[in-house]
C-alpha cells in the first residue's frame, strides 16, 4: 500500500498544535520543505527537538511555531548564533522560550532509549558539568555491579512525530541514506509518527537490490513526501552541496527581526510549496550546488534458489 | 612569506602539540586547521574522528561546518552519532579531543553555555555539543581560544565541560583532562594540582601582556619558553592547501 | 602500514592460553579457519564466546582448546544437538565444561556495553525466567526514573580476541560486510585485540568509494588475513552458500567421538592450512556452492571540491 | 492430494492463528512455512522479521538456518542485531513472535534449556536464543509444539521463557504472553486466569488422546470444536512451494 503523499497533507495529517516534533539530520538531510510547511499551516505550541536547531527552527522559532526546544548544540553551524532563538532567550522579544538542554551524546541516547523502549539510557557524561543543575532530567546512576561506579542516565525521547528526509525511499516508506547518517534511523525508530520525505521515489526493486542501506524500514512510516531539492540550504549527499553562503546571509537577516520577517513572507508565507522555493532560488545557484560524481562500487547478495 | 596573523601561530602551536598522538577527535574552524596541518608535518599518521560520524575523513576541501558533504565522501568509515561517541568516544579510543572556550578557568572548566544566570543570560552561547562527553572520555584534552580578561576568568558563569574540578577527577575516568591551552598569546600547560600554568609566550609577546589578559595571577612555569615561530612551511600549508581564503586563520 | 599477516601468525600473535576469544558471526561469516588454525596450535584453556557456538566450537571443544563457554544459543541451527559440548556438559565425557549462559539479546547487549565502555547495560528480558537464577551475573536494575520499573541489566563483554569474517578489508584492516551483520561490528569494538579475516583484500579506494559500507574501522584492527573461502561451513553472502548438507553431516560425526576425532585428524590437524582444507573439498563442493549474482546498485556519494 | 501429516496439521492451523496480524517475528522450521503460508492465504500483509537482522525478507528458498543467505538477498532492509532486538522487538513493533517448546505448562512457561537439574542435565537443550525477550516482548505469543506428556508438563524442569507466571504479568509489559499453542493434536488457548484451554482438537484425535498426553488436568474450552482440515490449496502450497523436500512438514 502506498504512503505516498504531499507535504501539505502530510503535515495536515501528522502534526498538530502542542506537538512535540523532531525534524533531524545532522547538517546533512534536514527536511526545510517540511519545516516551512509547518510554518505556512501556522502551527503553534510545537516542542521543537533538533541536536542542532539549526536555521529550521531558527525560522520555525522566529514565525511562533515553537513554545519549547529540546537541543544539544544552539548555533549557527560554522557561523555563529541562531538570533530569532537567541533573542527569545535573552528577552529580547517575544515570549520566553523553554529549554531543555542536553549535550550531543545525551540527546543521541534519548532517541536510542525512545526507539528501544528504555526508561533510560546509561552515559559517561554530565560528571562535574552544571548541565545537571539546569536540567533535572539528567540524573546520577549506579553501576547494579559496583554501587561506587557512577553515569548518569538521560529519559526516552519519544517525539510525537518525527520528519527525516532520505536520498531515495520506496512507495512503502522503506528508506535509503549514504554519507551522514546522523541519528535519523534512532529517531525515527522512537518517533510515534514518521514522516520519510525523501529526493527521489524509486520502485521496491532498488531498494531490496541493497538492503544494508536500508536505514529505515516502511513498517514505521506513516507517509513518505517526494521533495528534491528539499532540504536547501542543508544538503543530501551526491544530490546538492550544502549552501553555506545562505547559512553566511542567515546570520544578517536573522539579526534584523524586520528582515527575516520579510524573508519569511517572501520565501516561505510567499511560496505555495518547496518546489517553488527551489525554482525561485534560480538553476544558477543549483548549477552551483552541484557536487560531481563520485559513485560507489557494486557488491554482489548473490541469489539463492 | 614573512609575519603571521595570531590565529595562524595559534593553530601552528596546537599542530605541533600534536606530535606523536594516534587518534583526534576534531571540532570545526582551527582545530580541523590544525590537524590537518600536523597529518603534513608533525603527525602524518595521525587519524582524524568527527563527531558527525566519520572516522578517516580526506576532506577535499576546508568544511565550514562539522558536517560538511566533503567528509563522507572519500572516508574510510561512516558510523552513525550512537556509535561514534558510544564507541570512539566512550569507548576510549580518542586520544585527543579539541575545545574551544567561550570561558575558561585556572582548572580547565569551560563554558560554552552562557554568559550571565543561566536563567536569564545576557549571553547565550550554542551550549555544549560533544563538548561536554569530550572533555570526559577523550584521553587529552586542547582548548583553543583567544585570550582575554573576558575569556580567562576567575570563575566560569556556567561549566559546560568539566576541567580538573579543582584538581580532583573521578576515579576511573580515562580522561587526563585539559592538558594544553593554545591562546593567540602562548601555550599554557597544568601543573600536578591541575592548575594552568604558562609555558610558553608566543614571539613578540611581553608576559605582562598574558597576565593582563587572565583573570587570575597566573602562573608561569620555571622553564617558560618562546613558541618557536610558524615556518615558511607551515604558513605555505595553512595558506595555499588548509585555509586558502583565509576563513579561519584570518 | 599494512596489517597483513598469515592465519598461523596472527594466531600464534594475538591468542593466548586461557584467553577470551570471540569467534563472531550470526550463521553468516564464521571464521572456521581461525578456529582451525587455534586447534592446529594447541591452545587450551580457553574461554569461548557465541550467541551460537555452532560446529566451531563443537570443534574446539573435542579438540580440547576449552575450558568455558558465554552463549545463548547452543546448538547445531536448523539441524539438532552440538554432540561433542553435549558429552561434556551432560557428564559423560571429559571434565564437566563450565557455562555462563545468556539469551540473545542479553549477549548483544554484552558486547554493546563492552564496546561503549558501559558497566552494564539495561534490557527488558528475564523476567520470571530461571535464567537469572543460573547466572548471578543478570542481575535486576531499577529504572532511576521511577524505582517501580523493573529491568535486567547485563555486564559488558570485552574479549581478549575478537575474530570476525569479513568480505572484504584494506591493509589497514577497514572492513566492509553486506548481507547479515549479526554483532560484528559490536564485537569488534569490545575486543582488546581484532582479528579481521577477509575473503578478499582490496585497495583502500575499494573501501574508501563507499564508507558507509565499513561496519569495522582499521583503527581497532591488529592483523588482517586474507582467507578466501575461510568460512566453510559458514558462508559468505555473494562468495559462497552455507553447506548446510556438511550443517547436517555433523550431526553423525559429532555423535561418536572416535568419527569426530578421525575428523579432526583428517580436516583440521592434517591439513597445513584452511586453504588446503578448502582443496580439499574440491571443486565440485565449491561449484554446488557458489550462489547465482545478485548485484546492489551503485550509489553516488559527490565529489566536493 | 488427500491426507496429511501431523505437522502439515499443525503448519496449517499456525497460518490461519496469523490472519489479521502485521507483523510476525519467525523462527525457523515450522514457524517459518506456517508464517509464509499465512502470506499466501490469510494474510498477505504480513510482515516478516528474522532474529538475525532481517525485516521484509522474501526467501527464494526455504531456509534451514535461521540465518539462512536466501534471507538477505531482495529483504527491504537488513540490520544489525542490536537494532532488531532493540528497535523491532523491545520497541514493540512485533505483533506476534513464535515459540517452541520442549517442555510447556499450563501457563505457558517454556523450557528450551535443561531436561533435568541445570547443574547436571539429563538433556542439554540449545537454551533460549532469543525466546525469552520474544517471549516478554512480542504482543502476542504462539507456541508450536508436538503434545505429549513429556512436553505437556505439570512443572517445567527450567523456565527459560516465562508464560503467564501463573496469571500475573508484570506492570507495563506490552507482552499478553502466550495466546495460541498449536500441536500436533489441536489449538489451544489460554482462559483469563492465564491457565491453557483446549479449544479445537484436529480431525480424528479424540479428546481423550489430548487428556491422556497432556500432564495436567486440561481446561476444555465450553465450545470445543474441530480444527477445519488443510485444504487442498493449502497442502499443495506446502508440498509445491514451502516445503517441497518436505524437510519440516513429513
Amino acid at each position: 500500500m502506498s504512503k505516498v503523499t504531499s507535504m501539505p497533507d502530510a503535515v495536515r495529517e501528522l502534526v498538530r498544535d502542542g506537538d512535540t516534533v523532531a525534524i533531524e539530520g545532522f547538517t546533512h538531510l534536514i527536511s526545510f520543505a517540511a519545516g516551512h510547511e509547518i510554518i505556512r499551516q501556522g502551527r503553534r505550541d510545537l516542542t521543537l527537538c533538533r541536536l542542532t536547531p539549526d536555521l529550521i527552527y531558527d525560522q520555525m522559532v522566529a514565525a511562533g511555531c515553537a513554545r519549547r526546544l529540546v537541543f544539544s548544540w544552539l548555533g549557527n553551524p560554522g557561523v555563529g548564533s541562531l538570533h530569532a532563538v537567541r533573542r527569545r532567550v535573552e528577552g529580547r522579544e517575544g515570549d520566553p522560550l523553554e529549554l531543555e538542554e542536553y549535550s550531543h551524546f545525551g540527546m543521541v541516547c534519548r532517541y536510542v532509549a525512545g526507539a528501544s523502549r528504555l526508561p533510560f539510557f546509561p552515559l559517561r557524561s554530565y560528571e562535574g558539568s552544571d548541565l545537571p543543575k539546569v536540567n533535572p532530567r539528567i540524573v546520577p546512576i549506579e553501576s547494579p555491579y559496583d554501587p561506587g561506579e557512577r553515569l548518569y542516565a538521560v529519559p526516552p525521547l519519544n517525539p510525537d512525530v518525527v520528519v527525516v528526509h532520505a536520498q531515495r525511499a520506496d512507495a512503502e516508506g522503506n528508506a535509503q541514506i549514504w554519507g551522514l547518517l546522523g541519528v535519523q534511523r534512532e529517531a525515527a525508530f522512537a518517533g510515534e509518527r514518521v514522516l520519510v520525505v525523501c529526493e527521489e521515489l524509486v520502485e521496491p526493486e532498488v531498494i531490496r537490490a541493497d538492503p544494508n542501506r536500508t536505514v529505515i524500514p516502511g513498517l514505521i512510516v506513516d507517509a513518505v513526501v517526494v521533495a528534491p531539492r528539499g532540504c536547501h540550504p542543508s544538503f543530501a549527499q551526491g544530490y546538492y552541496d550544502r549552501d553555506n553562503r545562505f547559512y553566511r546571509e542567515w546570520d544578517a537577516i536573522s539579526r534584523d527581526p524586520e528582515r527575516l520577517e520579510a524573508w519569511l513572507d517572501e520565501w516561505v508565507r510567499g511560496v505555495s510549496s518547496h518546489e517553488e522555493y527551489a525554482e525561485k532560488l534560480g538553476e544558477e545557484r543549483w548549477a552551483e550546488l552541484a557536487p560531481g560524481e563520485a559513485w560507489s562500487g557494486r557488491v554482489n547478495y548473490g541469489s539463492y534458489e | 612569506m614573512t609575519g603571521w596573523t595570531p590565529t595562524e601561530m595559534m593553530v601552528v602551536a596546537s599542530a605541533r602539540q600534536l606530535a606523536g598522538e594516534r587518534v583526534c577527535f576534531v571540532g570545526v574552524g582551527p582545530p580541523n586547521i590544525a590537524c590537518n596541518l600536523a597529518r603534513r608535518t608533525v603527525s602524518p599518521g595521525l587519524q582524524l574522528v568527527y563527531e558527525a560520524g566519520v572516522f578517516g575523513a580526506r576532506p577535499a576541501r576546508l568544511p565550514l561546518s562539522i558536517g560538511d558533504p566533503s567528509l563522507a565522501t572519500g572516508s574510510d568509515a561512516i558510523h552513525g552519532m550512537f556509535e561514534l561517541f558510544a564507541f570512539y568516544l566512550q569507548g576510549g579510543l580518542v586520544d585527543v579531543g579539541f575545545l574551544g572556550a567561550s570561558q575558561i578557568d585556572r582548572h580547565g572548566n569551560i563554558n560554552t553555555t552562557v554568559i550571565g544566570e543561566y536563567g536569564a543570560p545576557k549571553v547565550r552561547l550554542p551550549g555544549s555539543g560533544g563538548a561536554c562527553e569530550i572533555a570526559i572520555n577523550a584521553r587529552k584534552v586542547f582548548v583553543i581560544t583567544s585570550q582575554s580578561r573576558r575569556s580567562f576568568v576567575e570563575r566560569v558563569d556556567f561549566t559546560t565541560s568539566p576541567g580538573h574540578l579543582a584538581g580532583r577527577r573521578p576515579e576511573g575516568w580515562i580522561g587526563a583532562g585539559p592538558t594544553v591551552v593554545v591562546t593567540d598569546l602562548g601555550v599554557h600547560g597544568f601543573d600536578a594540582s591541575g592548575e594552568m600554568e604558562l609555558r610558553s609566550l608566543h614571539p613578540g609577546v611581553p608576559l605582562d601582556r598574558v597576565r593582563a589578559e587572565t583573570g587570575w595571577e597566573l602562573r608561569v612555569s620555571e622553564d617558560l619558553s618562546e613558541t618557536p615561530p610558524p615556518t615558511g612551511e607551515e604558513l605555505r600549508l595553512i595558506r595555499e592547501e588548509l585555509d586558502p581564503e583565509g576563513v579561519a586563520t584570518r
